[in-house]
């Protein structure tokens, strides 16, 4: 009895943990948030380069209160001294109120990602496995074409070929186009394992004897769509989309080493980790730069990982079978 | 088993095609030209009379041009660096990938499937949350960053290797962890759930009836069924991993392949950009037939269907 | 099966790794140095980078050549001074009779008309054909009828192969072959054979004459003080006869279909042997014993270079780190002697070690280089919003309200020099500077409001184009413009090629810039701002500037030459301000202690030949 | 059958009182409850009941093939007589043997037999291998040996060409073929005791005949004690010496195969003979069907598992004097016909005990056991 509740709580506890974890990350962005675009404005450069993180603030309590400094909240005088917790960059800003931000934007592009992966990826898998065979053998071989495509070159590609058309849909000139590029460039890519997946899923249904009788009582396309195939693929597609999020804020980081991913000085998290590990040196060791970004990556990382893994194990269900050996 | 090699090797050349032809689309389509290259410029006389030399001022002739030299294995001229033709620098680099690629693998594998199957055999254990843990801590990390780790601690730190650069064996090591990181997670989690599905069927059962130990049960009979979907993985992840990590060729200073899918983009070197990616894409299309056969030598029910 | 078939894939695997490290490891070289990029290329006329005038430098040698510690010119294979005739214009130089190719064979003056003829060639000549027609009489209109000629005879090819020529294409063809089109030479083989009979002939006008095998007569468009220093660059070096072998001809003519004449681009490689190639050959102190491809580069000792004997060091080898970390941390572990470059973010840690004396072997070196930005001068509008830089008051506005100790100290803090001017003071003799302007922001918010953005109102959001390296600058630039002025940035950060498409199409407000100097003269960089010159990033067009310009160049009085010099910078940094110079570079590089004989200069020129290395 | 029958002198396996139990979304679920069989030397004892009714969990507890967790033996002793070829060990109790010692006992004394010869086979080894690998487990003998033992086997289980077979994978085999196959494995290590389980469920009546007729054939030349587990009443009467009837996790009823036949007691025992169509029949008639299906372990109804089934308690809910006859309990006994009576009654009443009725012949009925005394 006890070591079956056990076994359990343990297969849960993955889910649970990274829920909690990423809940936890997304509070706090969202919580420092106000304070973190008032300290980008009013960041004054001022500060030395690179401060290591202290509980005491480097920077005066002036630099983030305009006005009496004296009659500043407690919450306030609280943010203000959270500014040097996890250290300064080399442009003296705070990487306190550089990571809650970058997060929240590597989130962003993840879900937009995944969104776009998930619509995309359904479409099109769904639609190869519903018609079947020409059809079928011809989408899949442009997936096929697809994946045969240089993943990181796509990208790169994608996004010298976008950008001006982009910029100029977005009037010219704002982050708007430098983000939506990127999020194409992202997204044109993730659909496509996506697609594979609702296409093999869909085939399955499609033999179920229950779509089969169905489709024998004269059952129209849309209603089997409606009734049968779209409520059973909301699982995988679930599940894969939240694999995507990873994946997407992963391949965004790559595309900020590059120095083609977010453009300065919108943080996200691959941004951060890729400027701290250009500052890793045998010299001096700015070992906050690299550590807090990263630090915060893993947890969100690993909590969606966590999350989705569960998730398909939960939709699988010979994931669940009982093993002889164990 | 032939005629399914003739259709393989048929859906593979199209394949090679149609991504032959996408990326020349791509690469024609985006701004800027490869004789830009200095600070000053060149006057466009000289570059319209350069682009006709390679045939460059029509796309269409490119096209064909191009395709007629690399069907010969010759991918042209190079304007990076002109010292050098597309064929040399490829075999110059594509090597050090190669090997680097194939550690990589051989890394992934051998340390990716003993913990898939042993989270798989202990599964919901602490080892098997332990693993899992680590190994999703491992790729949660950029490449860049684990890289950079193992760079200071091993290379300058240990001093167990050096830093950076290509020439000897003991170059090898650091690189070839760094990449496999990622497709040895991706290891992991195939294996696991391939053991756990495994372990479940009844020929498992019928394997310890006969009174097999658990290792051989495990080893012998659930594993060899277990790597199938890890097999069909390693097609298209041999193929990636050979022709090179950008990232992680720029974190030790590898002269790879990896590299020229960036550098050839960013200079816009049409020749070496499209030798660079027929390279690949022949090699993703040979590593999908090899997994193929291997995959029909492993599992004769694939043979029968073929 | 799978225990068959792992063996192989595991021999599969081993013999892969085998046949890459076949790549042969050498023996340790005596100077080892690493450089972040390969090499681009070691053709002479071609070449336009740092790195690759180090390599050339070391393995060809021209009619001069600098002194390390000074950079004055110094004799190379000809002697100094030359003779220069009354009016300045005609330099005759005698060559050394011991100088020698790396074959052995005799350099001679055919050997430097080679090398500058290929450097005026269309296709051949890059970056910097300019230093020969510029100067040389006869090379211009040399040079730009060769560049005519190409430009025809690419229509004429197309013409051949019936596709379509534009209405540009059909003037040029007109121009030269008359209105009819029947005039036209009927083959594309027959427009070749008329451009190629021609082509040594008009060579013939331009002044490089070779009357004996020792003499070399050069005979320039106007004085050039400073071109003893300007023969030392790669462009000017000799090549040796062999590369004839390589050249591609079409049937019979020396030149390609396109009219260019061109040269198999492996010429300089040493194990290169098709059609009877030698390899390269180099009259420098070294040569060429190895080059793998973006991973090292050797150079031994030129056993039949003139001063052979003084040579000590006989083998440097170059290794290339793409990333500069990683070759920092392989010099501290002491697999490399020297690093040209140690430019990484980290740099300014490096300055305070240097400067410091914390770490002897880390010298910083003032650059002769100036960081600045351009403003767009000629656009009316960019992506459709007005450009207000057109209005110089903006820019003058623009350049008082920042501060430039604030981007030199606190936000890059690796001591580099704040810049006034466009030219770094105290490295050219004779030379000094106007100071530019300062940082006023009360000044420069009035000259704001004057030209009729009060406190930034009205200022559309500007453009600023940036490569990432420069992304810490620029945000703290565009902070202290925001601060000052209220203006509002839209920062793209491009690659470096993108980059340099939209400066040259002008989709930018202001946009990063550096340049280098060529040669020690103020020239090198106040000629980048002349009217249409291809560096001219800015569009700037101010004729009394382009006159002061020309004007500097007649007298032979230095005294009265710098005040002319002055006086166009002072129009550049003080008034109309089509640039705004931020900084003057001050590299760190390292030297290891066993190293002798390498001075850190202005130009990161490092001869070889003179160092010693203890063990 | 008593717990002090465990002598074992003339049975090979004796299954004593063996309950299991699973876990089911956190519940203990028993699945087998009190279950005891003995299987006499050179005999064939059947275990018969509908799917679900936990034959095969009995049968898989032998060997201790149940996936732990979730299944748990609860109590119980499975007990092996002393080998007549070695005498060195005793009798041994399987549920208490270390894994080792278990290893030398599956395949070489107690061998299996599975329902799914296809999915039971391994796919990817070929059919021959996997014989070697039975013998090479438990006889020190050399491949080439081996192999010639397989080849000898596989002959043994009427295989036409038993090279080609040796070579064959599991899917190149026909039904038939595979399970001749599993059947030369499970005998590849001269095993005392098969269980076979269900082994003929998956194939055509022709091939499952032949492989009936070779199982008993192979019975009486190696002396083999069987369990055979079945729900076809059809492979009992032709193969079985002795039968057990399980219903719901219980043997309800336990005889030779032929009293069974003549004079079945149990109304489930009953309701499945009927159930088994006969060609004699003049004309087509429609079959007797026990109606519902086996309960599910963790929903099993109170007492009698199978009263709502029943037809017999049925009969007497629909009796007007039902509880006239309820209260007239026959002289031998004291126990209240409760599976007629109101389920609060049966609720409390409990299981029914298996009760010898006549030599050899169990049954665990309120009703039947009364009705027989």
């Amino acid at each position: 009895m006890n070591r079956l509740r056990f076994t359990r709580s343990r297969q849960k506890a993955p889910v649970i943990v990274g829920g909690l974890l990423l809940f936890g990350l997304l509070a706090v962005s969202l919580g420092t948030l106000e304070h973190a675009i008032q300290w980008h404005n009013v960041q004054t450069l001022t500060g030395a380069i690179r401060h290591e993180p202290s509980l005491e603030p480097v920077v005066p309590l002036t630099a983030f209160v305009s006005g009496d400094v004296g009659h500043a909240s407690t919450v306030t005088k609280l943010a203000h001294r959270a500014t040097s917790w996890f250290g300064h960059d080399d442009l003296g800003r705070s990487l306190f109120y550089r990571v809650w931000p970058g997060l929240l934007v590597s989130l962003a592009i993840g879900l937009a990602a995944a969104f776009i992966a998930a619509v995309v990826g359904t479409t099109w898998g769904a639609t190869a496995a519903i018609f079947g065979g020409r059809v079928d053998r011809a989408m899949m071989r442009v997936v096929d074409v697809l994946y045969g495509l240089p993943y990181i070159l796509m990208v790169i590609l994608l996004k010298i070929a976008l950008t001006e058309p982009l910029a100029k849909l977005f009037g010219g000139r704002t982050v708007g186009a430098d983000l939506a590029i990127l999020l194409v460039a992202i997204g044109g890519v993730s659909w496509l394992t996506m697609a594979r997946v609702v296409r093999g899923q869909v085939l399955a249904l499609k033999q179920q004897p229950y779509v089969e009788a169905a489709r024998a009582t004269g059952a129209s396309t849309y209603y089997l769509l409606r009734h049968h195939l779209l409520p059973n693929l909301v699982g995988p597609v679930l599940t894969y989309a939240t694999l995507v999020i990873p994946q997407a804020i992963l391949q965004e980081s790559f595309l900020s080493f590059l120095g083609i991913g977010v453009q300065a000085p919108t943080p996200s998290l691959g941004r951060l980790a890729a400027d701290g590990i250009e500052a890793v040196n045998t010299f001096v060791g700015f070992w906050w730069l690299i550590v807090f970004p990263c630090l915060v990556l893993v947890i969100a990382l690993v909590s969606l990982n966590f999350i989705g893994d569960a998730l398909r194990d939960a939709f699988d269900p010979k994931s669940n079978q009982a093993a002889l050996l164990s | 088993m032939t005629r399914m090699l003739v259709r393989r090797l048929l859906a593979g050349l199209l394949t090679i095609a149609c991504i032959y032809a996408i990326t020349f689309t791509m690469v024609v389509s985006i701004p800027g030209n490869p004789f830009q290259q200095g600070q000053h410029r060149l006057s466009s006389d000289v570059e319209s009379a350069l682009l006709a030399r390679y045939h460059m001022d029509n796309n269409w002739l490119y096209f064909w041009e191009f395709l007629r030299g690399a069907v010969r294995l010759d991918f042209g001229p190079t304007f990076t660096y002109a010292d050098w033709t597309c064929n040399q620098i490829i075999a110059a680099s594509l090597p050090i990938s190669m090997s680097i690629g194939l550690a990589a693998m051989l890394i992934a594998l051998m340390v990716g499937v003993p913990i898939g199957v042993t989270s798989a055999v202990r599964r919901h254990s602490w080892l098997d949350i332990s693993a899992t843990t680590l190994i999703l801590t491992g790729i949660s990390l950029p490449t860049f960053v684990t890289g950079s780790a193992l760079l200071i601690a091993v290379g300058v730190k240990l001093q167990l290797a050096p830093v950076g650069g290509w020439g000897t064996l003991s170059h090898l090591p650091l690189p070839a962890i760094t990449l496999s990181l990622p497709f040895m997670a991706y290891i992991v989690r195939l294996t696991r759930a391939g053991m756990i599905d495994a372990l479940s069927a009844d020929f498992v059962r019928t394997a310890i009836a006969k009174g097999a130990s658990r290792q051989r049960v495990i080893w012998r009979h659930a594993l060899p069924v277990a790597l199938l979907p890890v097999l069909s993985f390693l097609g298209p992840a041999t193929a990636q991993a050979v022709t090179g990590s950008f990232v992680v060729e720029k974190v030790f200073g590898i002269p790879g392949m990896g590299q020229h899918f960036v550098n050839a983009a960013l200079n816009r070197d049409p020749g070496l950009l499209l030798g660079a990616v027929l390279v690949f894409s022949t090699l993703l299309v040979a590593f999908n037939i090899v997994v193929d056969l291997l995959y029909a030598a492993l599992d004769p029910r694939i043979s029968e269907a073929l | 099966m799978v225990r068959t078939l792992s063996p192989l894939i595991t021999l599969l695997i081993i013999g892969g790794i085998c046949w890459v490290s076949l790549g042969g490891q050498e023996s340790p070289a005596d100077l080892t140095y690493a450089n972040p990029q390969g090499i681009h290329t070691l053709d002479p006329a071609r070449m336009s980078w740092t790195s690759d005038f180090r390599v050339a430098l070391n393995l060809w040698e021209g009619l001069t050549t600098w002194n390390p510690e000074d950079l004055t010119p110094t004799p190379g294979v000809a002697n100094l001074p030359p003779a220069v005739s009354q009016d300045g214009l005609t330099y005759t130089f005698t060559l050394r009779p011991d100088a020698r190719w790396s074959n052995g064979d005799p350099v001679t003056s055919a050997d430097f008309v080679r090398g500058w003829r290929r450097g005026m060639e269309p296709g051949t000549g890059m970056d910097y054909t300019f230093f020969l027609t510029d100067h040389i009489v006869g090379a211009a209109s040399y040079a730009s009828w060769r560049r005519e000629a190409v430009s025809r005879l690419v229509p004429m090819s197309r013409l051949a192969r019936e596709w379509e020529i534009d209405t540009n294409q059909r003037r040029l063809l007109e121009d030269t072959f008359g209105t009819e089109e029947r005039d036209w030479p009927r083959t594309h083989q027959d427009a070749l054979q008329r451009h190629a009979s021609l082509i040594d002939e008009r060579f013939n006008r331009v002044g490089i004459a070779a009357p004996n095998a020792h003499t070399l007569v050069v005979r320039l468009v106007a004085p050039c003080p400073y071109l003893l220093d300007l023969l030392a660059m790669p462009i000017f070096l000799p090549i040796h006869e062999s590369i004839e072998r390589l050249r591609s001809r079409t049937n019979d003519l020396p030149i390609t279909e396109q009219g260019l004449v061109t040269y198999d681009p492996q010429w300089t490689k040493p194990d290169y042997h098709a059609h009877g190639y030698g390899g390269l050959v180099t009259n420098g102190a070294y040569r060429l014993a190895g080059w793998h491809f973006k991973r090292r580069l050797r150079l031994t000792a030129n056993p039949y270079f003139h001063s052979a004997a003084s040579v000590q060091c006989q083998t440097v080898d170059m290794v290339v780190h793409e990333n500069v970390s990683a070759s920092i941390m392989a010099y501290e572990r002491g697999a490399i002697d020297f690093l040209p470059s140690m430019s990484v973010p980290y740099d300014h840690e490096i300055a305070k070690l240097a400067q410091t004396g914390a770490r002897p072997d880390f010298v910083l070196t003032n650059v002769l280089a100036t960081y600045f930005l351009n403003f767009n001068c000629v656009s009316e509008t960019v992506g459709g919003v007005p450009n207000p830089f057109l209005d110089r008051r903006v820019r003058k506005a623009f350049a008082l309200a920042i501060d430039k100790a604030q981007i030199v100290q606190r936000v890059l803090g690796r001591g580099d020099r704040t810049a006034g001017s466009f030219v770094p003071p105290g490295v050219i003799p004779g030379y000094e500077p106007p100071p530019g302007l300062g940082h006023d922001a009360n000044a420069a918010r009035a000259l704001l409001a004057e030209a009729g953005y009060p406190n930034g109102e009205g200022l559309p959001m500007i453009d600023l184009l940036y490569t990432p390296n420069d992304s810490r600058i620029v945000q703290a630039l565009a902070h202290m413009w925001g601060v000052t002025l209220g203006a509002t940035f839209n920062l793209r950060g491009k690659e470096s090629r993108t980059l340099a498409d939209d400066k040259i199409n002008r989709r930018f407000m202001i946009a990063r810039g550096n340049w280098y100097a060529d040669y020690n003269d103020p020239t090198t960089f106040l000629n980048c701002l002349l009217t249409g010159n291809g560096n001219n990033d800015s569009g700037y067009a101010n004729d009394a500037y382009d006159t002061i310009l020309a004007a500097a160049n007649a007298p032979r009085d230095t005294a009265k030459r710098a005040a002319l010099l002055r006086r166009a910078e002072t129009i550049i940094v003080e008034d109309d301000l089509p640039i705004l110079p931020i900084l003057f570079y001050r590299e760190p590089i390292a030297l290891s202690p066993r190293v002798h004989g390498l001075f850190p200069n202005a130009r990161m020129w490092f001869p070889f030949r003179y160092v010693t290395v203890t063990p | 059958m008593t717990e002090t029958a465990t002598i074992l002198e003339t049975s090979v396996l004796e299954i004593q009182d063996l309950s299991v139990s699973f876990d089911i979304n956190g519940r203990r679920v028993p699945v087998v409850e009190g279950v005891s069989l003995v299987i006499p030397r050179g005999k064939t004892v059947a275990l018969v009941g509908e799917s679900g009714c936990g034959k095969s969990v009995t049968a898989l507890s032998v060997l201790r093939l149940l996936p732990e967790p979730p299944a748990c033996v609860d109590s119980g002793r499975i007990l092996l007589a002393a080998s007549t070829a070695s005498s060195e060990n005793g009798t041994v109790d399987l549920l208490r043997l270390r894994d080792a010692a278990l290893r030398h006992v599956r395949g070489a004394r107690v061998a299996m037999v599975f329902q799914e010869p296809l999915t039971a086979l391994h796919p990817v080894m070929p059919a021959g291998a996997q014989i070697v690998e039975a013998i090479q487990l438990h006889e020190n003998v050399s491949q080439r040996d081996a192999k010639t033992k397989a080849i000898a086997l596989l002959d043994d289980v009427g295989i036409d060409k038993p090279d080609q077979c040796f070579s064959a994978y599991t899917h190149e085999l026909s039904g038939g073929m595979r399970q001749r196959v599993m059947i030369a494995m499970a005998l590849a290590a001269d095993p005392e005791v098969l269980i076979a389980d269900e082994p003929t469920t998956a194939l055509d009546s022709v091939v499952q005949a032949q492989i009936l007729d070779l199982l008993a054939k192979l019975q009486a030349a190696r002396g083999l004690g069987v369990l055979m587990i079945t729900h076809d009443l059809g492979v009992v009467s032709r193969v079985a010496d002795e039968v057990s009837v399980m219903y719901a996790g219980h043997i309800v009823e336990h005889a030779t195969t032929q009293e069974l036949f003549a004079n079945p007691q149990h109304p489930y025992t009953v309701g499945l003979m009927q159930c088994v169509p006969r060609i004699t029949a003049n004309a087509p008639t429609r079959l007797t069907v026990i109606e519902g299906s086996v309960p599910r372990p963790e929903s099993k109804p109170a007492g009698c598992a199978f009263h709502p089934r029943c037809l017999l308690a049925r009969q007497r809910a629909s009796e007007p004097e039902m509880d006239t006859i309820a209260l007239e309990p026959p002289a031998t006994t004291s126990v209240p016909r409760r599976c007629a009576q109101a389920a609060s009654t049966i609720t409390s009443s409990g299981t029914p005990e298996l009760r010898e009725i006549s030599t050899g012949h169990f049954v665990a009925c309120w009703e039947t056991a009364d009705a027989h005394h």
